[in-house]
């Protein structure tokens, strides 16, 4: 199994989970996230004091899949959260070598 | 006596001879001594600026201050100042009230008041105390409470000088030593002042003397009468609503507790961003609210005055809201909430002094150039020198205070729309207002706040930080004065 | 004149004959002609009230509408609310009080005010404004406050139709002339009466009149007086404390912003929920607190009818809460806080216009009734032709104003518990009630106002657009314009 | 009767023959029949007072309870408080009035009103309702909308003890009974009292009298009125504002509430804290504002003791305040902003009772001690017991408002301090107070009050338990009642 | 060493931790996320708009232990975790190559 | 590619993110966290009732770096986090297998 993890603009989520649905994959763990990256920050400026924020919120999201559907998951993320402008994001793939559903203790394939 | 005597005002300008004839029919309780009866309309309006003043000081400037600080310190200011109105309603009926304005009877009536009305001794119901207009008084009670909500907020305005990183014990004894030793006496130089009744007598009767023993004596009495009042205001010195008292007072405080206590960890090197500006702007605005109590309330009456004081403090801080805003959008580029929130609170600082004496458009230009004025300070002035004043208390209200002052002596002139000072004694007559003398005594009014509040404060802060200290440890600084004082933290979401 | 004449209604029932009298009895002012004096109570009232309304639009409605809006445009609301409000205050003393309001001298007094009392020329703290009660006065100054505050929350109230994405500069701009145009004629067709003392005076007049020539003489005289004020008010328009002026007028100009200015990005797809209701309904509790200011203190006087206005305002607001909780439980699923306060706020524009007139059991109506019309324009009629009203300007003020406005027509009506309308002149009895004649008067009273602001509004939107722009980018809409108008943040926990 | 009749006070020390005299000097409209005109003074306090009382509830009272939940029921809690306040309203208006204090003429006038005012018939702008000063009315309309405020105010403050588990449905149609069967008989027994004109002039009447028939004659009309009176202030009760009637009568209300639901899911296992002490901190800042209307406008006039009821509620607050904060400083190590605000709370409850029959310093000794006995019920009893009074209603308003209560039969007495007891016949003069008499009056006055109300309440949770059930299934609890009972959630940052 | 991530209900989190630290384990990572799955959200009403809430409050912990002890930790969370009820949530395990702590700057498995 | 991992105190943020660019990284995901180890929590009172809070904010980095940058990117985050006291943190490498830059299409080190 494969742990996909995208970080994503916050305004493409919905997008996201859609496309994700759309593959029939039934869970996902989503976390919002601060970025830092090409896409800067902006400045603030409280009284005399001036600040420079430099990330940006994004969301993670996560989801783990069988190796077999790794390339179609990203995919998906990729078409669904493309704007074509800087910061739409990264993701990333790597290995999970268990997976367990607490609530029956099915494992692996059978706890997605 | 340099208030303005509104209601007297036409016969006063005829002079001497009309004060005598004024004690007779305006006075009408001297001259039959019934026992004045209080106006329930001054009454009710008094006991509502009351609770405004409160108002602007719980919840007011505790979310004015509290939204600008970081999350992990937002207890530690609103306990702050929940603690100073608490401490200090108990001693002003202790021992603040009459120290301070309720007894004019001790050794030195010009610096200090005595102890004639500790615990309220002698205050009932039944007590009255004199307006600002011969033969109108109030309650007692309603002016003590008045009084009281006035010496609540001004130690609560100093704590944002050093918030987030004083000793919650420290600010607890500092602030005890602190209304005691430099409120109490500023106060009674402003604002114990006699009673209209007794001077129009006193004018009335030595008008009436003739012959130069006669005349020596009624003089006599009178400056009797004027000498036991507060020196400051028998110098002349005109504040409304405590434009010295309050807000130059605590300003200096504040900026002698910033460079005494230190910079926060992190000043100039992490963003110290507030922690939310919608706390900010509740405070701003209830300290709004609340101001025309503070202000309008200081005329001790419900009449046109009342109204003048409150129409200028509504105009002077739109103005000044506006200024701030267009300044920063000028100068820094965007214009901002906080910018314009800091600018309303200059404007109410800079027109508190004026608003019973400025004319409306008056109060307008004061309120335009407040708010540049502060801004230079709190941006320019303060990464010059590079203290760490973290709420401007000393950028806000002691310099809006100052120019606010001064602005007074030029604002209340006749020809500039103000009203003017009527003196009760009918020696000085409107019109005949001289604009240097009174910019000299209003600069003295100024100069003596700073030095006995800046140096005061100073040792009171020296002396505190050597028995107690006055600062949390770095490390309890970092994890936030809300867990490390009070054991609690300000939002669970 | 179509105001209620409280204390001398026995009197008025006497009709004419009456009248002549009453010029010298209850109005010994007039007849004596000795300065009348302001009543400390009124002036007390008068300044809580004008504080009160204050705070309906700082904190209460920013916090309102703050509360509705995503935390990345919390401080835009916050921001824009505190700039009108200072805005209109400084036009509002420059030249808004004078061409609404304070000068009935110019040329056309039926539509316009003229430039007379610019920069409050001539207003001091003497000068004195006739309430509805014949002889008894106000200091003009607190008149043109409370005023003042009413200029300031109507253009507020706009803001929430276009919420989320107008460029703050565009706001300035577009508020600045939407006060001047379309704020100031309409506060004067309603709201410029002449003072009743005068009205009772030339009614004595005529009818001590003998002889045709003296009667025509007298009569044109009254007329005269009757013409120098509004014209909806010379109509009959029966408005207390401005449901046509402020909400009406303000509900319209949102919908046609909300239509000229296009839906927030996402719209219809995304969720845009609310970021704290929590700040609603402090919001709402406090347009509630304030309201009383808003519409008991319209009545100018604290006396049984300002009772009766309060009184109202307290009934239909409960009323219409809990129509609003009931109905979208019912209709709905759930009883929502935000439903709740949304009742509330409909349940006081409704009663506004008719909070001096209708009888506590008729204003409980009307709350129960309002509530379910605005629901249904909130939720289905604004789903069914989809503009984006964002916080529903339109769906509760303008339509609230509305049936508000029409209902008074109804509840004045004696029979009903209505308090009647009588006439200064005598000649409209009480009882002699035309409900059909009067709901017309509201009508057309409803129509101009919506006329007048609709159209004027949707040309000064096109004005600005051109000018400078109304709307910003989608990608400064995407990232909030707090960070793009403002550079600020609304929270940092 | 012992409400303090302050005005004639001097004259009443004379005896029996000075009623007489009385009757016809203090109260010329009595002589005269002139109808009496209510001051404008004291309409524009009360007006002002009830605002604040409302203010009180909502925000005040729903921020205070709202930020001690879960940041998942804050809404819940918003929501009962603001439903509550909307309902009583109408409650009020249609039938609570006239049942507890607009009527005396039913059956049993002691035990309850009736149904003369229902849809408050006859009550109009100009009907009068009297004052406790003789010959000192205020519009009807007033006093009516003022003690809703309180009825509002009273089945609010249950909720914090069943808060984050009981059904919205249950609280809809408990509080509706409860207002009905517990708060109005209550309110009557301690509120409804004759008009002091009526025993004044019946005691004139009485020392008149001369012959033995004419004497029974008049003592049977005194006792006449008298018994028109609600039987706990007959009994000589003192509750100067709504000790027994609002408080003790809410916090017992509460922990049987408390009892009957069962603890919270999770009570003494997880963490249960504050989502929010700043909105906590709100609440108590502007609880504290508002009782200055709920007991200085208890006196229903603007004059000295309504300065000394103000007065009270001051320093007895912060007296609380200050004794929680340290009483916890000490005992639990560190000083928090929840215990003082806890203890400002708890200073207000117990000064209510007595806070016009206390001297100030009476008052600071009554804050001084009601903190750490009201944190010792809160924590150690509450623990010991086990029950989950989730918001602490027992703790602080049930006690705090029993030792209010009695601690007011000892301030009461002159040598304390206080006012003493003057009666309208002038048959219990001041100074001959007698303070065993008095306490057990208080006593009697504080176990009825939590009879009736302990076990009617545990009857209406019953039945309103059988037929809609009173809790939400443990899912729904841990989901929260925002989501589940209201469908939306407080916050979305 | 291994990654044990644990997506569990937010009541649940103390009983975890208690499992956790009952095993030995000293060191632990919480972060709050959203989780979507086979639990579903709920429905908000905001006046008119109606919003459907896909993703329900879950808490992530994530333990780094020692290869040998992945069983027993993830047996411990899975007990201590579960009500037997949809959205008790999943445990996933990766696999982690270094370690550092960053005061002593000890590594592997002394660093846990 | 390497997953590195570093939980670190929050007010060392700013330093770790400069010391990253400094090394040339241009991209890292932060996440604020709860931590519970060594460092223990502190004790809340409200009212009567007394809360031990176990959990200590944290903040989480994430950054993906090309296997050979793993140990200056593991060694520059020690040093700017380090303050020698106890809660300091921990750093965790894991392996990432694909990754994917959204606005380009770009994969594996090219993404980064
Ligand atoms: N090497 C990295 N490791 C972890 N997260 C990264 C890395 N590089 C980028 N990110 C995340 O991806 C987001 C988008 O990256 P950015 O460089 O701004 O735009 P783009 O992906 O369009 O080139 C960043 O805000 C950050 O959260
Ligand atoms: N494939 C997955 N990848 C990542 N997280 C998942 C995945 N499936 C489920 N989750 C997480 O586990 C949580 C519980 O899953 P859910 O399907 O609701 O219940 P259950 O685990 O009882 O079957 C989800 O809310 C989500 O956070
Ligand atoms: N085994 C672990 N797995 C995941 N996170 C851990 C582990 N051990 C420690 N942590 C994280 O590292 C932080 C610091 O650890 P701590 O033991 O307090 O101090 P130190 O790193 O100085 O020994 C913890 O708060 C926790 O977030």
């Amino acid at each position: 199994m494969k742990l996909v993890m995208a970080i994503i603009k916050p305004f493409k989520l919905d997008e996201v989970r859609e496309a994700l649905v759309g593959l029939g994959l039934e869970g996902m763990t989503v976390t919002e996230v601060k970025g830092y990256g090409r896409q800067k920050g902006h400045k603030e400026i409280y009284r005399g004091a001036e600040y420079t924020v430099n990330f940006v919120p994004k969301v993670k999201i996560e989801v783990v899949v069988a190796s077999d559907r790794v390339d179609a998951t990203v995919a998906a993320i990729a078409n669904a959260a493309r704007t074509g402008q800087i910061g739409d994001g990264k993701i990333f793939v790597g290995d999970i070598t268990h997976t367990l559903r607490i609530r029956t203790g099915e494992t692996d394939a059978n706890a997605l | 006596m340099k208030r303005r005597l509104s209601n007297v005002e036409p016969l006063l300008t005829a002079g001497l001879a009309a004060a005598a004839l004024l004690a007779l029919m305006v006075v009408p309780a001297l001259a039959a001594d019934a026992p004045p009866v209080p106006n329930k309309g001054d009454t009710a309006w008094m006991l509502v600026a009351t609770a405004l003043v409160l108002m602007m000081s719980i919840p007011g400037l505790a979310l004015f201050y509290g939204g600008l600080v970081r999350t992990k310190n937002m207890l530690s200011v609103l306990t702050q100042v929940f603690m100073i109105v608490s401490m200090v309603g108990i001693v002003w009926v202790t021992y603040g009230y009459s120290i301070a304005l309720g007894d004019n009877a001790g050794p030195y009536p010009g610096l200090i008041g005595s102890f004639g009305k500790v615990f309220l001794r002698g205050v009932t119901p039944s007590s009255l105390f004199p307006t600002f207009t011969p033969g109108v008084y109030l309650p007692e009670l309603v002016y003590m409470v008045f009084q009281m909500t006035f010496a609540m907020i001004t130690p609560a305005l100093i704590i944002g000088a050093f918030a987030e990183r004083m000793k919650f014990s420290a600010v607890v004894v500092f602030m005890l030593a602190w209304v005691t030793f430099i409120y109490l006496p500023i106060a009674h130089w402003v604002w114990a002042t006699p009673t209209p009744d007794d001077i129009v007598k006193a004018a009335a009767e030595l008008a009436a003397a003739t012959g130069d023993a006669a005349k020596k004596a009624a003089q006599a009495k009178l400056d009797g009468i004027m000498d036991g009042s507060g020196w400051l205001w028998h110098l002349g010195a005109l504040d409304f609503a405590g434009g010295t008292v309050v807000h130059i007072n605590a300003g200096i405080a504040g900026l002698v507790g910033a460079l005494m206590i230190g910079k926060r960890v992190g000043f100039g090197k992490e963003a110290l961003a507030p922690h939310s500006l919608t706390m900010t702007m509740i405070g701003a605005a209830l300290l709004w609210v609340g101001w025309f109590g503070f202000n309008a309330g200081s005329n001790l009456e419900a009449n046109g005055v009342t109204a003048l004081a409150f129409v200028n403090t509504m105009v002077a801080t739109c103005a000044a809201a506006l200024s701030w805003l267009f300044c920063e959008w000028g100068f820094k580029g965007k214009p901002s909430l906080l910018g314009m929130a800091s600018g309303a609170v200059a404007g109410l600082v800079a027109v508190t002094p004026a608003s019973g004496f400025a004319g409306p458009m008056g109060a307008v230009v004061l309120g335009l150039l407040v708010s540049p004025l502060c801004l230079f300070f709190v941006s320019n002035v303060k990464r010059l020198f590079g203290y760490d004043d973290a709420l401007d208390v000393f950028g806000v209200h002691c310099i809006g205070g100052i120019f606010g002052a001064i602005m007074t002596g030029i604002l209340v002139a006749p020809y500039l729309g103000g009203t003017g000072i009527t003196d009760y004694t009918a020696k000085d007559l409107v019109g005949a207002y001289d604009m240097g003398t009174q910019v000299v005594i209003q600069c003295k009014a100024v100069l003596s706040t700073l030095l006995w509040s800046g140096i005061g404060s100073a040792i009171l802060y020296k002396l505190v930080d050597l028995i107690i200290g006055l600062r949390v440890t770095t490390d309890a600084e970092r994890e936030g004065l809300d867990v490390i004082d009070h054991g609690e933290r300000a939002y669970n979401f």
